[in-house]
């Protein structure tokens, strides 16, 4: 304590965010580099549009994936929430340009009621959240095939344009990712929900004592994750032409927590933000057009991610750990060291709600 | 307070079920007796055409099955011809949708022996590559990189679904450049040729005529499947319902099996336990010799069953003297793209629509075809046509 | 006693029980504004639980609570906040990760326009700091960047700021290094010119002399009597808490109790947090250890324990060096230690009561389990553990019993040397009484035993001699029976006049 | 409550027993499992038969081996992603390694087995020494592996399994009277149960358990829990082999072996009532937990449930049970 006892002016160091940042500038100098050793331009507007529409997909899921897990939540039914809103996109749309707003507004809807349940599932039933959104993706996976033989429904052009349209090198579904971060992020800094979801996040109890009624947050959370999912699959559906019930198959729930982790948000809940998680999932897009570039064998990519992201993580671990000594007042060891399971923030009950 | 919760859940969960339940098809909610093939994926005129094109003797060279096609209508590609250096090593693209199973492995293979043989010749120069992993999304982005890179002279696409590259497609048709479409196709027909053997329907359909024939009307027949939504698997089933449906078989129903063999072999296996089982109907071979072991280790006799023409259950097939027909989803196909891009930027004429022969192999070809290839992996298929390519055949073997 | 118009909060007949053991009984406090009100009483006597009914964490059994004559029923602390009684736990309610401001707002963050009007609240956190004279805190900071007493000051504008009437302190000087212990007093005082009335939980009877103005002392979960400070003095506040003269509190060494050889020997141990730390303890022998927190106490327990090791100096068990690299070498070398946080550092809570008091065998002796687990039941009879069976999870049992299962876990490796550190931290008398009953036990046993209290009665009742901490370093040795003040003296370092403290 | 002297064995033991078993949520498990058999012998009165039954064993049994190592990662408050695609991986590698050769065998597998405990070990030590969470680590682990394979076999498995090495997950001891063949498979995952019993039993598999609910105090009773989580992750990935041994040697090489088999595990072992996070429930019910996920899939194939529909049931299933279990934990008094 007494060490502490002086407010001593700590050094300055470089937050987690901007690290990450720096790794995603860093890794472009290298892969512009490499790419030029092999005679191509990783900047030209070929590869940049290349990088952004890979990222804009991923981009969505990732968004949404950042707020859940900033509670302390997890969502793995994202992938099938694409695939659904897809497919509700583009049947309700059936070809007919009359009909894209009631397609939009049925996708949300969908997600959201998804959401919902999911949210409603982990503060209320208090499922675990990975077993409560790994079933929900197995009921709509069930429901997709039963439903759905492959692709169905029909993307009116107009509607296509959002998948292939581009200003300059800016395709028009990166811009919407983007649009879409900065108002997550402006959700996070301005609105009250925001605030509170990094204090359940941090600490339910703390939350709870402060009068934050600690489930809403997480309800909120998911209902935004899935919605963001649900953006996610228009874009599916604009680009397809069609809506694909297989995206499920992509992997985009496990990636999509990847991203954010690379991002810098911490798995447990309280720390991070939709920033990070948009410089990771650029980091990943980067990644895999270097490798087309360098023609990488595709199974090398899967290995070649692996290790990037445990690299990643293991680094902000560290940096995490100089940080703990200063919060020893803190009570001990919230959440376990690595649990990561996204365990649901409720009152704790009764025989533990007095702290001593 | 927990009253509610309880309800909540109660009512959450019914609500889940009941949308699942007021969804269920039909056809798929009593699989058992279902046997009109469902409209989404039959097209009756695609299907008699198809079990024609079976018996219509093909064009082209006898002992090149890969260069020979079936009634094929020619296409000028004169605008396509290069000139002067530009016909020196032209770079040719291919988008490839994975190589995430071994008939794919197989014809990958293939077609970079037959490529090894076109630089050799200088036919064609860089030929780049991207995998897409079975992502639809990544697909798209790996064909439009090759559009904005420009410098494709031609561009091979392997789609991993249908309808949903056809916008892909078309933008690549846009570019210019000379489009080659094989293996699965696409909802237009902007590209210069369509490579494809006869398709769904005929393999299908040569499998299910196989087992009406062999089985007493009244046997009970059990339909194997990897995963629902895959049109080419889709037209397979269809046949197959169509073909079964006109006969006195019954069809015990129909199971997903991802192509995995545990899940085969206890699907099979718990069939058994519930009755006989005359014979098993596949969409696609992978696994056939786990359902066989299924019928060895429950002590039941052999079943009539259509596989595939992949070695290991050929070999079990010979081993065994089993009743069995091994349909072909033409392998050599995966030869046909490059040598079609290289005929076009020569500006030779290709048909429009390639159809390639795609004979099943009967009792009576299988010795040969094992001893052809008596040193391929388990897991090779048999008609992949690469014999006369100079890597063969260590190529195939040490994959 | 009796003000004209109703006082700012009366409590009346306040209740409460845990898992049947009554904590609380009966008990009546008033506060008025304007005044700062100790509350006082052994650990164990009821102070947190009283202030956690107040703060409406706990609901009361019995009893009512009034604020300015009006009745008022706190489900939830929130509630209690908006009523105006905001309460500093020792445990501080705050989030490390965000900022001074977004703490202190927390929960209520002013909304302008939709939006979270974030420079509002960091004007308005700053101006409360002003009022207060604290200066070294921007509301922009990361909390986790604070110093504890800061953190402290965080909680206290946090009350202010939701408009608080009273505020309730647990222990505030618990974690503060003298020099920050001023800063205290002056908040307090600021705050009782505000016309606040602040309830100031201690059993440090000099901050209680120095700050306070009238005292309720709790024992046993009863209100024993409520008096103005300058009407009595600290031997009277003592001997209400107690209850009886100290020495008769504790009990006396067993018969034929004598030091034996020396057990455990430090020499010139330190570390980041320690320095020049000498020591001996013989077989047989209770060594207290006295200090404010932070002045090394628990650092040395921990030192010894392996946990944050020394890095300078040698340690000898039994005239043997031994380097102490982790707990499992600690209790390899026949060393325990009894935590000061149970919950956290002692227990696997949703364990059963065996599978805890075997934790250590099979974690460490795993030959001596299956043997050392047979003793076990012997154990928890003598400590007079009451549990359903050995199956029982012990988060169904209270403070006390789960103490005395960490205890049983202890004794099972039949330690040489054992470290004590606040063992009688919130547990009930009956307890207390166990535990010290066992000390005596373990010395007349020949163990060695170094014993780390708060509670000075404890260490001086107890210990054979006393070492005072201050800052990190041995700053004193006292033989038994020494008197409080003597200690404190030591403890705050009054004595070395003008040497600087860091 | 009354003052009186803890009551102990053999009380204890049975009550500890019990409240084990019952406690925390894992009673809903075995109620579930009986229910499901009940259904299963009504609908088809044939599946009682003991063929039928050794039958359903042998295919259940490669997912209890798993849910056994799954189980102690679990309850150490870890998790382990990677099972699925180190089972997928050690059978192509047993196909390509043994290509065929019978004599290949035993030394195959004792590289498996080798590799197995490398993985377990990379795991556990990036967990606890990198403090990585374990679902990144071993979703790192689950890439690696998944590319890694296939990169080496270009896509596809190639080589044989040897006779031999298919002989424990397809053959048994045949001609048995009445029961007729009794599988190697259902034995081994017996030993495996016992194993795993003794082993939560003994001094390791409580500091295991007791690390899962609070390291913290783990480690101030000087368990090493680095050393204590990393071992969980050993045994987890040796487990994966034996079970892919199993896998291998019932179905042969498909290239998609494996797959999904890590959730399919971890649901198990979350259906038997154990918490993600740790230190709560049993190994048996685990295993029960394994049991009742199969039985449900027969359950489906004997309803001649559309597969199609089976993940939605499944779905509800698992979400119903986990929140009946965390409602009766969170309601049960001392």
């Amino acid at each position: 304590m007494r060490s502490l006892a002086t407010a001593r002016p700590r050094p300055f160091r470089l937050g987690t965010t901007g690290l990450v940042y720096l790794a995603l500038v860093s890794i472009v100098l290298v892969g512009t580099a490499v790419a030029a050793a092999r005679g191509h331009n990783l900047l030209g507007t070929a590869n940049l549009v290349d990088m952004l529409t890979r990222s804009s997909l991923l981009g969505f899921v990732a968004i949404g994936q950042t707020l859940v897990i900033l509670c302390r939540s997890l969502d793995l039914s994202v992938g099938y929430v694409m695939a659904l809103s897809s497919v509700v996109a583009a049947t309700t749309m059936a070809g007919d340009p009359a009909r894209i707003g009631l397609g939009i507004a049925a996708v949300i809807a969908v997600s959201a009621l998804i959401g919902l349940v999911n949210g409603l599932v982990v503060t209320r039933l208090r499922v675990n959240a990975f077993i409560a959104t790994l079933g929900m993706g197995l009921i709509i996976k069930g429901y997709l095939d039963t439903r759905y033989k492959g692709p169905a429904g029909d993307i009116p052009e107009a509607f296509q344009l959002f998948g292939y349209t581009r200003i300059a090198f800016l395709p028009l579904s990166a811009a919407a990712m983007v649009a879409a971060a900065v108002l997550a992020i402006l959700f996070l800094r301005m609105t009250r929900t925001g605030y509170h979801m990094y204090a359940v996040g941090g600490d339910a109890e703390v939350a709870r004592m402060s009068g934050i009624h600690v489930e809403r947050p997480v309800i909120t959370a998911h209902v935004l994750c899935s919605v963001a999912a649900g953006a996610a699959g228009l874009l599916v559906a604009a680009r397809f032409g069609t809506g694909s019930t297989l995206v499920y198959a992509s992997g985009y729930d496990l990636e999509s927590i990847a991203a954010v982790v690379l991002g810098g948000t911490y798995l447990l809940g309280g720390r991070g933000g939709v920033a990070g998680t948009v410089a990771g999932v650029l980091i990943l897009a980067v990644l895999d057009t270097v490798f087309n570039i360098l023609a990488v064998d595709p199974f090398f990519k899967d290995v070649l991610r692996g290790v990037i992201v445990i690299a990643a993580v293991a680094i902000y671990a560290r940096r995490q750990v100089d940080r703990t000594a200063s919060r020893s007042r803190f009570a001990g060891s919230r959440g376990g060291p690595s649990g990561g399971t996204g365990d649901p923030p409720h009152p704790a009950p009764a025989e533990q709600g007095g702290r001593t | 307070m927990r009253i509610p919760r309880a309800l909540l859940a109660g009512g959450a969960a019914m609500s889940l079920l009941l949308t699942a339940c007021t969804t269920d098809d039909p056809d798929s909610a009593d699989a058992g007796q279902e046997l009109t093939p469902d409209e989404e994926w039959f097209d009756a005129e695609e299907y008699e055409n198809q079990l024609a094109q079976r018996d219509i003797e093909p064009e082209g060279p006898e002992d090149e099955p890969w260069l020979q096609a079936i009634e094929p209508e020619m296409a000028d590609t004169s605008e396509y011809k290069l000139e002067g250096e530009d016909a020196e090593e032209p770079t040719v693209c291919f988008s490839n949708a994975s190589v995430s199973n071994p008939w794919r492995v197989t014809g990958w293979i293939t077609m970079q022996q037959q490529v090894e043989v076109l630089q050799e010749s200088g036919d064609i120069g860089e030929f780049r590559v991207s995998d897409a992993a079975d992502d639809d999304n990544q697909q798209i982005s790996d064909i439009q990189a090759f559009v904005d890179a420009g410098d494709c002279e031609a561009i091979i696409i392997s789609p991993s679904t249908t309808a949903t590259l056809t916008p892909a497609v078309e933008a690549a048709c846009e570019s210019g450049a000379p489009v080659i479409v094989f293996d699965r196709g696409v909802n237009t027909d902007c590209m210069v040729t369509f490579i494809h053997p006869i398709g769904g329907y005929a393999y299908g359909a040569d499998a299910a005529e196989f087992l009406v024939e062999e089985l007493e009307p009244g046997s009970t027949v059990l339909a194997l499947r990897i995963l629902p939504g895959v049109d080419v698997l889709e037209h397979r089933w269809a046949a197959a319902q169509q073909v079964f449906g006109d006969s006195e078989l019954d069809v015990l129903g129909f199971e997903f099996t991802e192509g995995d063999g545990a899940q085969i072999k206890d699907l099979v296996t718990q069939h058994l336990q519930r009755g006989d089982v005359d014979g098993i109907w596949m969409d696609a071979g992978d696994g056939a010799v786990a359902a066989l072991e299924a019928f060895e280790d429950a002590g039941k006799p052999y079943p009539v069953i259509s596989g595939e023409d992949e070695l290991s259950f050929m070999r079990k097939w010979q081993e065994e003297d089993i009743t069995a027909i091994a349909p072909v989803y033409s392998n050599f196909q995966w030869r046909t793209p490059v040598l079609a891009a290289s005929q076009i930027l020569n500006g030779e004429e290709v048909p429009q629509e390639w159809v390639l022969p795609q004979q099943p192999v009967t009792e009576a070809e299988l010795d040969d075809y094992l001893e052809r290839n008596a040193d391929m992996p388990s897991l090779h298929y048999a008609k992949f046509g690469g014999e006369d390519l100079p890597g063969f055949p260590d190529a195939w073997q040490d994959r | 006693m009796n003000a004209p118009d109703p006082p700012l909060l009366r409590m009346s007949g306040i209740g409460k029980s845990f898992f049947g053991v009554n904590v609380l009984e009966g008990i009546d406090l008033d506060v008025r504004s304007g005044e700062v009100h100790a509350l006082v009483g052994e650990n164990g006597a009821g102070k947190s639980t009283l202030m956690k009914i107040l703060a409406g964490v706990h609901p009361a059994d019995t009893g009512h609570i009034e604020l300015s004559g009006e009745r008022v029923e706190f489900s939830h602390p929130v509630r209690a906040q908006q009523a105006g009684v905001s309460t500093v736990f020792q445990e501080f309610n705050l989030l490390p990760e965000r900022t001074v401001a977004e703490n202190v707002y927390l929960g209520r963050e002013p909304v302008r326009r939709g939006r979270v009007n974030a420079r509002g609240m960091a004007d308005d956190t700053a101006g409360l700091l002003d009022e207060l004279g604290i200066t070294g805190i921007s509301p922009h900071a990361a909390v986790r960047t604070l110093s504890v007493a800061q953190q402290q000051i965080v909680e206290v504008v946090k009350a202010l700021s939701s408009d608080a009437r009273i505020i309730s302190m647990d222990e505030p000087t618990a974690a503060l290094a003298d020099h920050e212990v001023e800063l205290l007093y002056r908040l307090v005082r600021r705050l009782r010119d505000r016309g606040m009335a602040v309830l100031y939980v201690s059993h440090r009877l000099k901050e209680i002399f120095d700050l306070c103005d009238r005292a309720t002392v709790l024992k046993d979960g009863r209100r024993v009597d409520t008096v103005p400070i300058s009407a009595t003095t600290p031997t009277e506040l003592i001997r209400m808490m107690v209850g009886r003269p100290i020495s008769t509190f504790f009990p006396d060494p067993i018969e034929g109790t004598r030091p034996g050889p020396v057990r455990l020997e430090v020499a010139q141990g330190g570390n980041d947090r320690l320095d020049g730390i000498d020591m001996q303890v013989r077989g047989g022998e209770i060594v207290g250890l006295a200090g404010l927190q932070g002045s090394g106490r628990t650092e040395i327990a921990h030192a010894l324990f392996g946990i944050a090791r020394f890095t300078r100096g040698e340690v000898r068990v039994d005239g043997r060096r031994v380097a102490l690299r982790s707990p499992t070498r600690a209790v390899r070398e026949g060393i325990a230690l009894v935590t000061e946080d149970r919950k956290t550092q002692g227990l696997a809570l949703s364990q059963s009561v065996l599978a805890n008091g075997r934790l250590v065998l099979d974690s460490v002796l795993p030959f001596r389990a299956r043997s050392g687990a047979r003793r076990l039941p012997g154990f928890f009879t003598s400590l007079e553990l009451v549990a359903r069976d050995t199956a029982q999870e012990v988060r169904f049992l209270s403070g006390g019993n789960q103490q005395k299962v960490v205890l049983a876990k202890w004794l099972a490796t039949e330690p040489k040397i054992i470290v004590l550190d606040e063992p009688t931290r919130g547990i009930d008398v009956g307890a207390k009484r166990a535990v010290y009953t066992l000390i005596r036990e373990l010395a007349a046993a020949g163990v060695a035993i170094v014993l780390i209290s708060s509670e000075l009665q404890e260490v001086i009742g107890l210990a054979d001699r006393v070492l005072v901490l201050h800052d990190g370093r041995i700053f004193g040795e006292l033989p038994a029976g020494a008197s409080e003040e003597a200690v404190m003296s030591l403890a705050t370092g009054s004595h070395n006049n003008g040497r600087e403290v860091a | 409550m009354t003052r009186t002297a803890v009551p102990t064995a053999p009380g204890r033991i049975a009550r500890e027993a019990v409240s084990r078993l019952v406690g925390g949520g894992s009673g809903t498990v075995f109620a579930l499992l009986i229910l499901i058999f009940a259904v299963i012998f009504a609908i088809n009165p044939s599946f009682a038969q003991p063929p039928s039954m050794l039958a359903f064993a042998k295919q259940a049994a490669p997912l209890v081996i798993l849910a056994v190592g799954q189980y102690f990662v679990i309850v150490s408050g870890e998790l382990d992603l990677s099972v699925g695609s180190l089972v997928g991986a050690q059978v192509v590698i047993a196909a390509k390694l043994i290509d065929g050769e019978e004599s290949r065998t035993v030394p195959v597998i004792l590289l498996m087995i080798a590799f197995g405990a490398l993985v377990g070990l990379v795991n556990g030590l990036v967990t606890t020494v990198l403090r990585v969470p374990s679902i990144i680590t071993t979703l790192g682990t689950m890439l690696v592996l998944y590319g890694a394979i296939r990169l080496w076999t270009g896509g596809a498995p190639t080589g044989a399994l040897s006779e031999a090495f298919r002989r424990p997950g397809r053959g048994g001891i045949e001609d048995l009277p009445v029961i007729g063949q009794l599988p190697w498979a259902l034995l081994i995952a017996l030993a495996v149960g016992a194993a795993a019993l003794a082993l939560t039993r003994s001094p390791y598999g409580r500091t295991l358990i007791a690390t899962g609910d609070n390291d913290t105090a783990a480690a101030f009773s000087g368990a090493r829990v680095w050393r204590v989580r990393t071992t969980a992750f050993v045994l987890s990935s040796l487990l994966a082999t034996a079970a892919s041994i199993l896998i291998g040697g019932f179905a042969g090489v498909t290239a998609q072996v494996g797959d999904g088999l890590e959730f399919m595990a971890i649901t198990a072992v979350v259906l038997g009532g154990v918490v993600l996070g740790g230190g709560r429930g049993t190994v048996i019910a685990a295993m029960a937990g394994a049991l009742t996920v199969e039985a449900l899939f027969t359950l489906f194939n004997q309803l001649f449930l559309p597969s199609t529909i089976q993940p939605t049931v499944q779905g509800l299933i698992i979400i119903a049970a986990v929140g009946y279990a965390a409602r009766q934990r969170s309601t049960r008094s001392p």
